[in-house]
């Protein structure tokens, strides 16, 4: 088991002819992924490296029965492809893109229906290790087992993942939510999706400065409604006030969104947080082998 | 892109939002020019982004042509926090009774946007959530059914805000919802947003933050760009769309750090520290990033004094060991930087090719960030 | 039993203190309907006739746990109410108002939460006889009875129910859902209630000219899911093409619309029509009288 | 309120949509100057808002200032269907590769806009649909999310619009449905939406329908409507704010028709015709009518000289039927319509008080509607 996707998941590429998408296509294919084709308005009926290319998202689910998309879409126009994947019926929608305007978003989630799973934007994608990847994650770094790993950064996550798989720790599925003010998916739904996975035993949080996930995934863990074992880890601990890392996400403005504040908000729960992603593996080890929370 | 007071009420006045009549000026000559076409009691404001520029003395009065060029000179020029004021806003005065809080902003949380107001305006709103949250009212807005007056009614009638003005605060609400969605905004905030004596609403002040991503559908905001007072280097940054942060904090800053991904670099910024050093900058090549990329990022974070060493932490995963390797290559040839305080770190995509072009060149990478982090700091502290 | 109203029903006026409001609030108490009171933005505070007034409905429905409300609020602001009473948590809404922007109720309906149940607008409301009236219809010509009651009619359903009752024929719930061209409930939804209603064993549909509402009632009947016994009427069968019968939605347009294409959809699924408003309550023994379609 | 082909061409054309270049004119020597100022080949078209112009004559060309006397002459002043032409619009001729269909309506079943959108353009849409029903794409926009162009490239594939064509085509269904909402219309329709030889979309004619009730937020096109050339009873009950329809069949119209409710005065409508007799018009004096509008009504339906005998059929809910009694009483004091040619039904609210009122001035009210049309029909043929 897994969550989001598993060997079944029958995948399309929005984006295909440009140089990101075919080069992670085939990437993605390498590793194991099933995919069904792209999309690239205007270049249907063509074919790109075997891979065959439709017009529309609505034909090509037509054609391959594809339910997951990965979207590698230039910034202006990928919330137009996040809402057409979820307009033709694609139930699991990965977009890569950076650089979204916030607004496109906000119209986008507002107006995707509530069955449909938004990963993203700007962010890795997810795996479930041995079976499929979707994303631009080095799939190499990835081990099959059983923790699971949501986190609010890209290649911080591989870090992590590297080190739990160096250390023997397999993983169920790994998510990069991403970095932007507005997404599609947040701690929560992972937790939530975590917790009915009997194959997820112990679950990794990345989390980062700016906004409040760490906290709502604290206080979803305070209520009772994750009580697997699970260990939180913090970037960002030594970033000033008021300037922004990188995305618009990552940004401490007076006292919210604090490193502080969510190592405390994870500490209030009883969810050890690591110093050094170094350290994650052994924190994983220990909060595993001690009775579940009650 | 935060915006300057004059901008944002520039907004404003375009979008019916009522605003006190004033104009900026950029040196005492304009200042006097204004007041003479307009001689009234006049507030002087330091146009700046940072907070505080009242306690400063950065706002001052003037009434008449003469009058303005003590504090027109006095604020020009001025250093307000680091910030140098390059503009004053010259308004005229007006008679406040009270002073009230309202702004929009993007929820992460609902994913929508939020309406925030308050009866207490005049200071900083955390102050108030703090103090007093009760008197603070918050409304999430339904991204698809859009702004409709109820909700500017929901929120006077929580915020507490006077019977009296509820109808021209539903009405500037609305205005402001529009702006929001129309610029793009992570950010619009009018505080305070004055009762004035004769009980009309006007927004004394105006805080605005663009989305950079939004800037794309509103070109023409992307000129008053230049105006923004941030560090040289990183508005050489911004022009070669790097994702550059200075840091500036306690003085001890030391290691240039270079890495792909906000977090891998905040997470490298962290390892420094812990191994006893200070980041001199986030500097995230993001994901994908060519050679001139990668080139482009040492020059610029080399180009701050004090950088002692430059630690470069490359995860792999859409972007590629060898794009990496090259850039840095090139950058080390074409530049001044040695390559004896330098440390590498790179692994995941195309790690292999990678590491072969850095070692033909005599670097030799490390294994981990923190093993890299240490041996950064040892170099920036010898 | 009924559908959407019975006695346990509180309902809140918004625009109260309007003309029609107010004489329409006396006359459904006197009908005894629970009214719990009002709202007219900027009188709150105040009492008109013993009803409390409130500035907003979130704050009356955390007054009084009102769920249900009338709007008797001029058109440019009848969409802003409705979706004032869906925000404040009222599950019921009957708008009463005519004349409403078409595209402000796009928006509105767009953005109502599926929980909530939206009469109208532009119609005369709902009653469940002996029990509660919300709406402008004469409560004296109702009475209670096991016969459910659609319209797309006002003043007609009027004549109908008028007809039932001096035929003996009482009713479990008449819903008017309005005339204009968006209305938050159409035919169908009404008649899914009718189904799940025990007390409701037949139902009268009152169509007119324009639109397809009629026709979807014979496909949903058709669809067997409504298979309780069936009366129709279809108003306009003499209005010429093109022309507009009052409200936007009576018209006929082209070959879509016309009474003979709704009359042939029921006959089909062997709903009889009737010819005269006087017919009804004769077909509706008739119905009654025979064994259920299957 | 439906516009006439040049003000839905003005509105395209200030929303971006190309339209051919053109101008119109309601005179002859109008027409001449135009042709001065642009000579060129040109089409002269009837504006009315009847179908079928064309095969009615009433689009002929012209190709320059002499040349447009005749077609000006003979269009001008034509009667199509019933429908005086009263101007014309000359527009440069555009040189037609295929011609598309293109529309927005409001869907009452999916409460949305809808798209419709054909390959097969330049016949009316039923009749594609009759015949080719795969040749018509639909698609029903989400409200909430709006025009994203991927509605646009999924609608061009679906109606196999040219793909040579298809960027310009999203394009304009973007312009188009941001009109939609701009000024409330319930249809907007280009047909022919022309494909050009030289590759480029234009809107060759416009039919634009607005939402009545939308008007109070777009005053501005209001004006408009006087150009509009319904029937002059029609006329004056618009200005009176009264829902009134004259009806035009068979020649056999003699029963005047006024009720409360569009429901009700259509089953009147058909209970005159099943009596043997035919209304002349539909007019509704909607809920909470008060006495003035209905003396308002009996003055408009009486005016008409078709009307032998009058039928009012009343059944109160918002509607008190003491008021209705006042203003008919009132009507027929003021007007010259005789109470003999009258027949009134009452009943619902009030109706004791409005039956003792009318019963003052000598006016028996009938029990039923049936009864009441039997009884018109009655006089009618009296």
């Amino acid at each position: 088991m897994s969550i989001y996707l598993d060997r079944n998941s029958i995948v399309l590429v929005q984006g295909i002819t440009g140089r990101e998408g075919l080069y992670n296509a085939n990437r993605m294919r390498a590793y194991g992924t099933r995919i069904a084709g792209g999309v690239t308005p205007g270049k249907g009926g063509q074919t790109i490296e075997d891979f065959p290319v439709f017009d529309t998202v609505s034909e090509a689910v037509a054609r391959t029965s594809a339910t997951v998309s990965i979207i590698f879409v230039p910034p202006p126009f990928a919330a137009d492809a996040v809402m057409e994947a979820a307009d033709a019926g694609i139930k699991l929608i990965a977009c890569i893109t950076e650089g979204i305007p916030v607004h496109d978003m906000l119209r986008a989630v507002a107006a995707i229906p509530a069955d449909v799973r938004l990963i993203g934007p700007n962010c890795p994608g997810l795996v479930t290790p041995g079976q499929s990847l979707v994303g631009i994650m080095p799939g190499h770094v990835f081990s099959a087992g059983n923790v699971g790993l949501v986190s609010r950064s890209g290649t911080l996550t591989y870090e992590i993942v590297d080190q739990l798989t160096r250390a023997g720790i397999g993983q169920s599925t790994c998510v990069g939510i991403g970095g932007d003010p507005i997404i599609g998916t947040v701690f929560t739904d992972c937790l939530r999706a975590f917790q009915e996975d009997p194959d997820t035993h112990a679950v990794v949080i990345v989390g980062e400065i700016g906004g409040t996930d760490e906290e709502d995934a604290a206080s979803m863990i305070a209520r009772r409604e994750f009580t697997k074992p699970a260990v939180a880890f913090i970037g960002g601990r030594s970033a000033p006030e008021g300037k922004r890392m990188g995305h618009a996400g990552a940004i401490v403005s007076g006292s919210s969104g604090t490193a502080q504040a969510k190592v405390q908000a994870f500490e209030r729960v009883k969810v050890p947080v690591a110093d050094s992603p170094a350290t994650i593996p052994e924190l994983v080890r220990s909060v595993m082998r001690e009775p579940a929370r009650k | 892109m935060r915006l300057l007071e004059y901008q944002g009420k520039e907004l404003f006045a375009k979008a019916g939002i009522p605003v006190p009549q004033g104009r900026v000026a950029a040196s005492v000559e304009e200042a006097v020019q204004i007041m003479r076409e307009h001689p009234a009691p006049s507030v002087v404001k330091a146009q700046v982004l940072v907070g505080g520029r009242g306690k400063a003395g950065g706002i001052k009065f003037c009434s008449d042509a003469e009058d303005v060029k003590g504090p027109a000179q006095a604020i020009l020029g001025m250093n307000i926090k680091g910030e140098i004021a390059k503009r004053i806003l010259i308004e005229q005065r007006v008679d406040i009774e009270k002073e009230l809080y309202l702004s929009i902003t993007v929820d992460r949380a609902s994913k929508k946007p939020i309406v925030i107001a308050s009866a207490m305006g005049g200071m900083d709103i955390e102050e108030v959530a703090a103090k007093e949250p009760s008197a603070i009212a918050k409304y999430c807005v339904n991204t698809a059914g859009g702004y409709w007056p109820f909700i500017g009614r929901r929120v006077a009638k929580e915020a507490d805000i006077p019977a009296a003005v509820t109808g021209q605060f539903v009405s500037i609400l609305g205005k402001l919802y529009a702006l929001f969605f129309d610029v793009g905004a992570m950010l619009l905030e009018i505080n305070p947003l004055a009762i004035t004596k004769d009980g009309k609403l006007i927004a004394s002040d105006a805080k605005v933050d663009l989305d950079d991503n939004g800037l794309i559908r509103r070109a023409d905001l992307e000129a008053w760009r230049t105006d923004l007072p941030d560090h040289e280097l990183e508005q050489r940054a911004r022009r070669t769309n790097l994702n550059y942060a200075y840091l500036e904090g306690k003085g001890n800053e030391n290691v240039g750090v270079i890495g792909n991904g906000a977090g891998l670099v905040m997470g490298t910024m962290d390892a420094v520290r812990a191994a006893g050093g200070e980041a001199t900058d986030f500097c995230d090549i993001g994901g994908g990033a060519k050679a001139d990329v990668v080139r482009n990022a040492v020059d610029i974070v080399t180009a701050d004094p004090r950088v002692k060493a430059l630690f470069i932490n490359i995860f792999g995963g859409i972007t590629r060991g060898d794009e990496v390797a090259r850039g840095l290559i090139a950058a080390l040839d074409g530049g001044t930087w040695k390559k004896d305080r330098l440390v590498v770190r790179l692994t995941g995509t195309n790690e292999r090719e990678g590491r072969a072009v850095l070692e033909a060149a005599g670097i030799v990478a490390v294994e981990t960030m923190n093993e890299g982090a240490a041996k950064a700091v040892a170099i920036a502290k010898s």
